[in-house]
């Protein structure tokens, strides 16, 4: 059933697109907005990218349950006997499969324009493929519990941002420890780890509860 | 049947109305003693001067917004635990009251932050989490808000409540765990307040005051709310057609 | 051999109470008819026996051998909405939930062609008219064979050829020992054993639970 | 007719107290990333809040027509004799009512908490004011192109963002023409306005031209 | 008077054909019930008369006087979905389609209290049950006076008192010189002048347009 869910997910995606153009744009204005002041660039540009990423995150969530909802898909696998975790993994994973992961596939190419050295973009993929599944987790709460909500975004990400916030420090600071000499990349990595870890498990149950009251 | 007897709202209603007067009266009553003391009895400090006194504002203020997003987890686990329909009104009712202390906290402590450490606003640990604070409880009131079913909203607010207390032991030792320009603490400690008698009681008075206050207005927002949702529910069955038939 | 067994069911929805006190007994090869004026909670009996709502009071029992058993491995409910999306051909949306609900029944084509719809099979459903749909979801109930068909005003949207084919389907279903509860206020085009009228079990006065015994 | 559209919208839009609070937490999450220097959060600060605009436009923008389409309600407008140019104007100017106005009217407040300078902040104010409804129409078009293709995701991404990036760049060179000194104000203000009205007539006309396919 | 005319009229539904060759005339004071099987396009016909698709062939032509009329500016519309909001409250709701219609007919209390919602003219709609809003929608056609109407399914979720009213209400408005067009399959409770069945102008084969007759 997991995998059933997950590969009509894939297929419906679609979402994936406004986050992405959101990325581009956030990414293109931040130089014009620093001015032309290329190793301040490069400071904050693994912050940029971070921030980048949890927002386009933010941005598609809100269809995340709620098509399911609307359409009836969703009463019908509550219905169907199998655990709802199951259907709640499997449309996270869809999720970030069409949002997140073009983005990280991308990052070197955006990198690049925010004048990052190669290090840097190495730390950026590998802690952002660690991380934003924690964030997609964390906001599927937010999508859950929403879900029958008729205007569910801005409140969404007003819900789930504080929730998403240890994330984001840790990977910005694994990211800056990677390239900057005395500090350790792996302490902050391996606690970005553990986050992403609790991240999915809350969001997993607590997503998957709010789900069912919803369709009460 | 049973869930009437156990909530009894209506016996809480008849409680509370006769504890009210008594209750403002307390108020009252710790606030003049605690703001007389305050102003009038403790010493302005040998360093800061008089603006020492914002502390009496600033520091029951902090303790009360970290006490309310308690009682509001507590209230969400008698939510999901018990299915208490006070318990409900009770979380609903003191987000807003705690948005407000956690207002007052901020505002407060960055008016102390202009004289102290020169800005209004420094992004470090015990700040940034306070702040934190503050926009959860707008999440949570925007949630309360945009839900018709209150019952859905109680379960849904608690489970959301739950999974943001981890913020509280964040704000608490934050001042411990990372350097802050903030102090740590000096009163709530396991080793007993580090703090001067004469500074000790009068914001002592004044975190009574303040509690007190919480109470009233608690109190006073969880009997609107009851009495909200039975007009509601009132204009629900105006609705229902198969009541018509007979009226 | 199943039996679906519920009572002194009680409803509550939004904290109100919408019905109390419904038994019912339903046994291998039977049909029972839900009816009742509109809201009087045909549509909420249907969510609580598979599941989607928990009552308020009272017991659901579903012998099926295992004793292990919940009605929601055994069922398959029909809801007011069709369960299929738009952008995706009929034939996939049954094919994806022939996967969810276990691939023991037809295969998503025949149990189209079931409900004529054969020559709209490779077309998005987003095309498809307000019946066809529903004969899409109907379908959808062939593709898997589950011995509880829980059926929300089934015959919504259908014409009468439609109507008649749902008889078939039914009785075919009822025949291989199944049993069926359907919740409609119309009169439907299959044979029916009993029926629970719901406005009789009517929460008396609709007084709101919890917050206001006085009122 | 455009009157009875534009304050019914404004109804369901409700208060901007959701929009504020989500600023108020993208503000608090900027320092997260980059670091707690107030210097830097000064520089940044501008396209920050820019960028927050462009997300708060966008985080809602999904339901803006799908709402009535899904209601019913498209249908009857344009069912009703009335020119659809009318109805897209209407939604789109209580749109920004809701989302954006009150934002730009948090500005100042907001420039305290990432230590803008006042003339900053007035710039930042007047950019906004002018700059964000020619966001908001663009985004319309993209809006009415998903409530008609379920899968109009890439098409969203690509008529969007050649329309708001250009507006983004001007706005935010325009507000650090502002307070940097020797660059000009007016050149790069006067470009901002002329891509508005582009933007808003482009995205009037497109936007009344893709719902009408969209009920087809 | 008005007298809606159309000839030859072909329907084409995302690129595949859905009926042809369709011919209708309708005058003041009369009724013209359109039936066919699902799918047959009796929706569709409906939308091409107002304007919300364009036809494949054929011409629609409305005479009222004013010759540049076009048929959406007299008519009202009452489709599968209610339009309306359900924040709203009902009146908030009826007058907000008074405005856009054109406030010539009764106010939003009086046409509610025609379709018997006076009660919970002040409810957010959301409280409301199916047929109650099904009702409201119908009062929209009150509040404004255009001498067409075009209703699909209107008895869709009414129960009998309900529908007897929509009866009344559509006699009054025939007996004033409307003209009314309804689809639906099931009977209706009022007197209709004439009948089209769309299954005899169903598009033979379903061919795709543009694809060939072999396909
Ligand atoms: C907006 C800025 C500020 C915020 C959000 C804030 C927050 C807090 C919080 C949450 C507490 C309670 C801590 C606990 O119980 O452990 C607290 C206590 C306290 N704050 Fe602040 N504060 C701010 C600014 C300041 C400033 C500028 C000063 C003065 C230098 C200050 C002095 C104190 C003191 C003396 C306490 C009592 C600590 C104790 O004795 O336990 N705060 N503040
Ligand atoms: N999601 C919900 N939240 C709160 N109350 C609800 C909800 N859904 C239904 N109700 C209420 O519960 C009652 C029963 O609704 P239900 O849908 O079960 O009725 P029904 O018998 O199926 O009616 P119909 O004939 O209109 O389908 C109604 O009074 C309705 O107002
Ligand atoms: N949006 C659409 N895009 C493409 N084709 C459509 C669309 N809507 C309907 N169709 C097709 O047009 C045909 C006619 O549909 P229509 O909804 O008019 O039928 P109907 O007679 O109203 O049927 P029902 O009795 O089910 O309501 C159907 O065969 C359907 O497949
Ligand atoms: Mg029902
Ligand atoms: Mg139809």
């Amino acid at each position: 059933m997991i995998g059933a869910v997950f590969l009509r997910d894939l297929r419906l995606g679609g979402a994936g697109f406004i986050g992405l153009t959101f990325f581009l744009a956030l990414v293109t204005i931040i130089p014009f907005g620093v001015g032309p002041d290329l190793n301040l660039l490069a400071r904050i540009g693994p912050a940029v990218l971070w921030i980048g990423a949890l927002l386009s995150i933010l941005l598609g969530l809100d269809r995340l349950f709620r098509a399911d909802y609307e359409d009836g898909s969703l009463d019908l696998l509550l219905a169907s006997g199998h655990a709802i975790e199951g259907v709640v993994l499997a449309k996270v994973a869809a999720y970030w499969v069409t949002t997140t992961l073009p983005l990280i596939a991308a990052v070197p190419f955006f990198g690049f324009f925010l004048n990052l050295e190669p290090v840097a973009i190495g730390a950026l993929v590998v802690t952002m493929a660690v991380g934003t599944p924690g964030l997609a987790f964390a906001g599927a709460i937010g999508a859950a519990v929403t879900v029958s909500l008729p205007r569910g975004g801005l409140l969404l990400a007003v819900i789930i941002l504080p929730i998403c916030i240890p994330i984001l420090i840790f990977g910005v600071t694994a990211t800056r420890a990677a390239f900057t000499d005395p500090d350790p990349f792996l302490p902050p990595f391996l606690i970005l780890i553990a986050l992403t870890l609790f991240g999915a498990v809350v969001g997993l149950f607590a997503s998957a509860a709010a789900l069912r009251t919803a369709t009460r | 049947m049973q869930i009437i007897e156990l909530a009894n709202p209506t016996r809480f209603l008849s409680i509370s109305a006769r504890l009210m007067p008594v209750l403002v009266g307390a108020t009252a009553v710790c606030f003049v003693v605690g703001l007389y003391m305050a102003f009038f009895v403790a010493p302005p400090d040998y360093q800061q001067g008089e603006t020492v006194r914002i502390m009496f504002l600033h520091v029951p203020s902090a303790w009360l917004a970290m006490f309310c997003y308690t009682i509001m987890a507590l209230s969400a686990l008698g939510t999901l635990v018990w299915k208490h329909p006070l318990a409900d009104v009770s979380a609903k009712a003191a987000a807003p009251i705690g948005a407000v202390f956690t207002f007052l906290a901020l505002a407060t402590g960055s008016l102390w932050g202009k004289p102290m450490w020169g800005t209004w606003w420094v992004w470090d640990a015990r700040l940034t989490s306070v702040l934190v604070l503050f926009l959860m409880y707008l999440g949570l009131i925007a949630l309360w808000r945009s839900f018709d079913d209150q019952i859905a909203a109680g379960r849904l607010c608690a489970k959301l409540t739950l999974v943001g207390f981890i913020n509280i032991p964040i704000i608490k030792f934050s001042v411990d765990w990372w350097n802050t320009l903030h102090q740590p603490a000096s009163v709530v400690r396991l080793d007993g307040p580090t703090i001067h008698s004469s500074i000790l009681w009068p914001l002592l008075v004044m975190a009574l005051a303040f509690s007190l206050l919480f109470l009233v207005l608690h109190l006073a927002a969880m009997r609107t709310e009851i009495l909200r949702r039975r007009v509601d529910r009132l204009r629900r069955l105006a609705a229902d057609d198969r009541l018509q038939q007979g009226a | 051999m199943p039996t679906l067994t519920a009572s002194g069911l009680a409803c509550q929805r939004g904290g109100y109470p919408v019905f109390s006190g419904v038994d019912l007994e339903i046994a291998t090869g039977q049909t029972l008819q839900v009816t009742g004026r509109n809201g009087s909670g045909k549509s909420s009996l249907l969510r609580l026996l598979c599941g989607l709502l928990e009552p308020a009071g009272g017991t659901i029992r579903f012998d099926a051998g295992d004793p292990e058993a919940r009605v929601a491995d055994h069922c398959h409910y029909l809801g007011h909405e069709n369960g299929l999306k738009p952008q995706l051909t009929t034939v996939d949306n049954l094919d994806f939930w022939r996967k969810v609900y276990g691939p023991t029944g037809k295969a998503a084509r025949e149990a189209l062609s079931v409900v004529g719809l054969d020559r709209v099979a490779d077309l998005p459903t987003a095309y498809l008219s307000a019946g066809q749909k529903r004969r899409a979801a109907i379908a959808r109930l062939l593709v898997s064979n589950r011995s509880t068909w829980l059926l929300d005003e089934p015959t919504a949207a259908l014409d009468r050829p439609s109507e008649s084919l749902l008889g078939e389907i039914v009785d075919a279903h009822t025949r291989a020992g199944g049993l069926t509860i359907v919740a409609t206020h119309l009169t439907l085009p299959f044979a029916v054993t009993a029926t629970l009228d719901l406005t009789a079990h009517h929460a008396s006065a609709r007084v709101p639970a919890g917050l206001g015994a006085d009122q």
